[in-house]
């Protein structure tokens, strides 16, 4: 697996997305802005309908310093294959196609097209910003929803108090499709993030980055903290860091012991109403999944 | 730091002004962002040790990196607060504005 | 002249051949019957190096035509075909290129829509699209779909008009019937249609950002641009096919084709394929001296209100055959022929005909059906306003 | 203008047949021709039919041919009296048979002329696909266009290796019913 590793000290000082109007404090931002300062100025930018087209491209306010598109919703993926496959037509070469979509243009409306750019080994980076919801629109539940959390469509009731479904797993659904590069990332392990750009923009083929980006307005948490609780949900173990390409999969982080899962839920509005069992339950589908990923992945 | 300039944007007048289609020049800013900030980071930059971190963290990429500092530019800063928390010398304080 | 060698190919392939002719740089496809064929012989093209172009094959038709907008933003000639269920799916894909201005070309195989399924050919797809900002037209034979593909091309590519173009084909009676077809050299095509230049693409030198979003204030003028070409596109299109006359020695007419018109005073107009055989009814009834003619919409968007009228202003008595019907109202060409007659203050007796919906055969013996009752209308017999032609079964009407 | 009906078996090669027709009368005959399959689904040993229109001047007329000059049967377990209807006045029936005493030799106006395509595939091609075969036939039974027009159409269809048979086919069958 290649190890390169990003050197921001040396990184270009310009910025290809500024002036955009995302929310103060906002996750998805950074994963865009920090990925286009890895891939830079030959870079081609595709974003479906949500936050960040939402936020970028306001005429006359354009908010992406480099080629970069609206596509719909569903289309993300065949959008930028369409691309990738002008640029090939052109003959353009060292160019980087990529693509933001969030957790609702990716796992749900978008992942046919993924499906589709992933099993023809299309030349491109999809970059998924996962906030857990459809946050563009109000805050949502999105199939990234995780187990319990308050949207407005899973809202905390009487009867039923919040999503009753389980964040689905986009990594493995990506890998197990013999993805040529696939990475979870974390916009709080920020360095750990634009490696995994640069080694998906080198993987000389298809390339998937899910990266976790909390949206404070969403989530009912202080702008300050989007930062924080995102290291947090990795420290605490509900979500991980890793890698996975020629079939192997590698963790970037074992913790040695997880911070309190209770402590990450408890900072967040949108887990205000669970109760004790509810957070038992979280703590046994982390370990469930540690102990999978420790066992399965016999290379992690 | 190299960021697009703020510009102008002149309201057309004739259908001719506008661009064929939804297509526009590339990190055309019209608009700043300073009204959104409530408190706006002040950073103690004698001691700064230029770690970038608050440069990176930053979402609007509104911290410019210096030789042997970083600077916020205040017309973008949107006062989220989130270079307060990545600060390893805790060297950033977040102070309301008009004060 | 330049020199053209015969084919006998189907309209499927025609197609294929024009975009083959015309260099299309990228093309996606998707199999849908009755469309694949074309997509199989591009295939095979490709495969046997007979066409060098970036060749997808996609997951869906909505990925079908998002991957076209992805190429045509980026400066590419592109084409894409599809059908009926598949022209649904992608109908938002439809006004979104439209809206973006990408001069992307599809075929387009008419073929009816679900409920009941139905493989078989009506025109109901694309008619139910006619508001989402494509040109649209429809071709009688093999040998206008070859030559309309290309021409295609150079009226969407027109820096008047960057409007997509979709060339409609009827289902089976043309994707899959063999016929001569003339088709010019390599280099003579190129000569009449140069490599795509866009004006306006995603480029390193000059980025843009695409498919922007606009707020009140900046949206309404976008939309009138998008009229405007559409408008614009009229004099193109004649340019086009005055260029192509020159070049290949065929023409269509333009926006219509007005057949033994000039005396008529029943005239039938037609979209599509069963043009051919209403010619052949009118030749018959023309024979027997009965003033018939015979009137070919070739394009629906943007819609020949004038030449219409100006066609029809002598008739004294007007029948639209539909191959498609909007519930609860009429066939849309009829809609769109009324209110072109009425703009212009031309008001002959004007009739509906329901007709080869879901690909029930329409045969000489039923043009001539209704020039029948055209006649009764003409000598002010009251006469339904629309019949559906060749249903099966008596019904209680 | 002359219309011909094919009647076959999916996977028999009845709308090549009725392709190659034309083919060779657009070609090799300067003529005008249509070809078009009966719409639909293709499902292999299912009857299906092919159409074929010649004509000297532009064909414009697309239904359906509901009864031909010509109608070829390529298998003898298609046979009807019901496929009389599928005929004009004065039409022809051509019958893929090796047993024609089995079969009546017209019907009114209406005429049926056999022949023993299967033998003669076998012997030509080596395979028991007879679409050829009846096309040589066809071409000699009705004159509509010349044997040297049908060869030139196979040949310029067909793969050399294929070619080979098949043109004797389309030749031997065209021999035996010029007799």
């Amino acid at each position: 697996m290649n190890n390169a590793v990003f050197s921001s000290r040396n990184m270009t000082e310009q910025e290809f997305f500024f002036g955009h109007k995302a929310c103060a404090g906002c996750g998805g931002a950074l994963a865009v802005r920090l990925a286009l300062k890895v891939l830079g100025e030959r870079t081609f930018a595709a974003l479906p309908a949500g936050c960040m087209s939402a936020v970028g491209f306001i005429y006359p306010q354009m908010a992406f310093g480099i080629n970069a598109i609206i596509s719909t919703f569903a289309g993300t993926a065949s959008m930028l294959a369409g691309m990738a496959a002008a640029a090939r037509a052109q003959g353009l070469e060292d160019v980087h196609i990529v693509g933001f979509a969030g957790d609702g243009g990716t796992a749900d409306i978008g992942i046919q097209a993924l499906s589709g750019a992933i099993d023809r080994g299309e030349r491109i980076i999809y970059i998924c910003y996962d906030n857990e919801a459809y946050m563009n629109t109000g805050t949502q539940k999105s199939g990234l929803t995780p187990l319990g959390a308050r949207t407005t469509t899973t809202p905390d009731g009487s009867v039923v108090g919040g999503s009753t479904t389980k964040k689905k797993n986009m990594f493995d659904i990506v890998a197990a499709h013999g993805i040529d590069y696939a990475a979870t990332a974390s916009i709080g392990y920020y360095q750990d993030y634009m490696n995994k750009v640069l080694r998906a923009s080198q993987c000389g083929g298809t390339a998937y980055i899910h990266v976790m980006a909390p949206c404070p307005t969403g989530w009912g948490i202080p702008t300050e903290h989007a930062l924080t609780i995102a290291r947090e949900s990795v420290d605490c173990g509900l979500w991980y860091l890793a890698e996975y390409s020629q079939g192997k999969y590698r963790l970037n982080q074992r913790p040695e012991t997880f911070t309190p899962v209770e402590d990450y839920l408890r900072k967040q509005g949108r887990f205000k109403h669970l109760q004790s069992d509810d957070i038992a339950q979280a703590v046994r589908d982390r370990d469930a999944r540690w102990q999978y990923m420790l066992t399965q992945w016999s290379d992690a | 730091m190299r960021r697009p300039p703020v510009r102008e944007y002149p309201r057309p007048n004739h259908i001719r002004d506008y661009p064929c289609g939804p297509h526009f020049q590339a990190g055309y800013i019209v608009d700043k962002a300073a009204g959104w900030r409530l408190e706006r980071p002040v950073i103690d930059v004698r001691q700064c040790i230029n770690c970038l971190r608050c440069y990176l963290a930053c979402p609007e990429g509104a911290i410019a990196r210096q030789a042997n500092k970083v600077e916020v530019d205040l017309e973008f800063c949107k006062g989220c607060g989130i270079c307060v928390h990545e600060c390893p010398k805790d060297l950033i304080h977040m102070t309301a504005e008009g004060t | 002249m330049m020199k053209q060698q015969k084919y006998f190919v189907s309209g499927n392939e025609a197609v294929a051949l024009g975009v083959q002719r015309s260099r299309t740089q990228v093309v996606t496809a998707y199999p849908i019957t009755p469309q694949t064929v074309a997509m199989e012989r591009l295939s095979e093209m490709v495969a046997d190096g007979e066409l060098r172009t970036e060749f997808m094959l996609v997951e869906s038709e909505h990925s079908a035509l998002s991957a076209a907008m992805g190429a045509s933003a980026m400066g590419t000639r592109t084409f894409t075909a599809t059908s009926s269920q598949g022209l649904l799916y992608m109908a938002e894909c439809l006004h979104y290129a439209s809206g973006g201005r990408w001069p992307i070309v599809m075929m387009n195989a008419n073929r009816s829509v679900a409920l009941p399924w139905s493989i078989f050919g009506d025109q109901r797809d694309s008619l139910s699209l006619l508001d989402s900002g494509w040109i649209q037209v429809y071709v009688e034979d093999a040998q206008e779909a070859f030559d309309m593909i290309i021409q295609a091309f150079a009226i969407a590519e027109d820096e008047q008009v960057l409007t997509p173009v979709m060339v409609n084909l009827d289902g089976f009676t043309l994707t899959h019937t063999y016929e001569p077809v003339f088709v010019p050299t390599q280099e003579a095509v190129d000569a009449f249609l140069p490599p795509y230049q866009a004006p306006v693409k995603m480029d390193l030198d000059r980025p843009l950002n695409m498919a922007f979003s606009s707020t009140p204030p900046n949206n309404m003028e976008f939309k009138y641009q998008q009229h405007q070409a559409m408008e614009a596109a009229r004099p193109v299109i004649a340019q086009v096919e005055q260029a192509f006359h020159a070049h290949f020695g065929r023409a269509y007419g333009g926006l219509i084709d007005a057949y033994r018109c000039d005396d008529a005073e029943r005239i039938l107009v037609t979209v599509g394929t069963v043009t051919g055989t209403a010619r052949q009814a009118v030749d018959q009834l023309r024979e027997q001296g009965q003033k018939v003619g015979l009137l070919k919409i070739r394009f629906m968007r943007p819609f020949p209100h004038e030449e219409v009228a100006r066609a029809l202003r002598h008739a004294r008595a007007v029948g639209v055959l539909d191959r498609d019907i909007s519930f609860g109202y009429e066939g849309t060409v009829f809609t769109n022929v009324n209110s072109a007659l009425i703009g212009n203050k031309v008001v002959p007796p004007a009739l509906n005909f329901i007709a080869g919906l879901g690909g029930r055969d329409i045969g000489v013996e039923d043009i001539e059906k209704m020039f029948e009752r055209l006649a009764a209308a003409m000598d002010g017999k009251a006469a339904k306003r629309v019949e559906f032609i060749h249903l099966g079964v008596a019904t209680d009407e | 203008m002359i219309e011909v009906r094919w009647l076959g078996r999916g996977g028999q090669g009845g709308f090549t047949a009725s392709r190659l027709l034309g083919v060779a009368a657009v070609l090799f005959e300067n003529k005008y021709a249509q070809a078009f399959p009966s719409f639909g689904p293709e499902r292999r040993g299912a009857p299906v039919l092919g159409f074929t229109r010649i004509d000297d001047q532009k064909i414009t007329l697309r239904s359906e041919i509901k009864q031909g000059d010509y109608l070829v049967v390529m298998d003898e377990n298609l046979w009807s009296p019901r496929l009389w209807d599928d005929l004009k006045p004065n039409g022809l029936m051509l019958l893929n048979t090796s047993r024609p005493e089995r079969f009546p030799d017209a019907a009114g106006d209406r005429r049926l002329v056999t022949i023993d395509a299967l033998q003669i595939a076998r012997e030509t091609i080596g395979k028991p696909i007879v679409n050829t075969a009846m096309l040589g036939a066809l071409v000699a039974v009705s004159g509509i266009i010349s044997l040297e027009a049908a060869v030139q159409g196979v040949q310029k269809e067909m793969k050399p290796a294929l070619a080979k048979g098949n043109v004797a086919a389309v030749t031997r069958a065209y021999e035996r019913l010029s007799r």
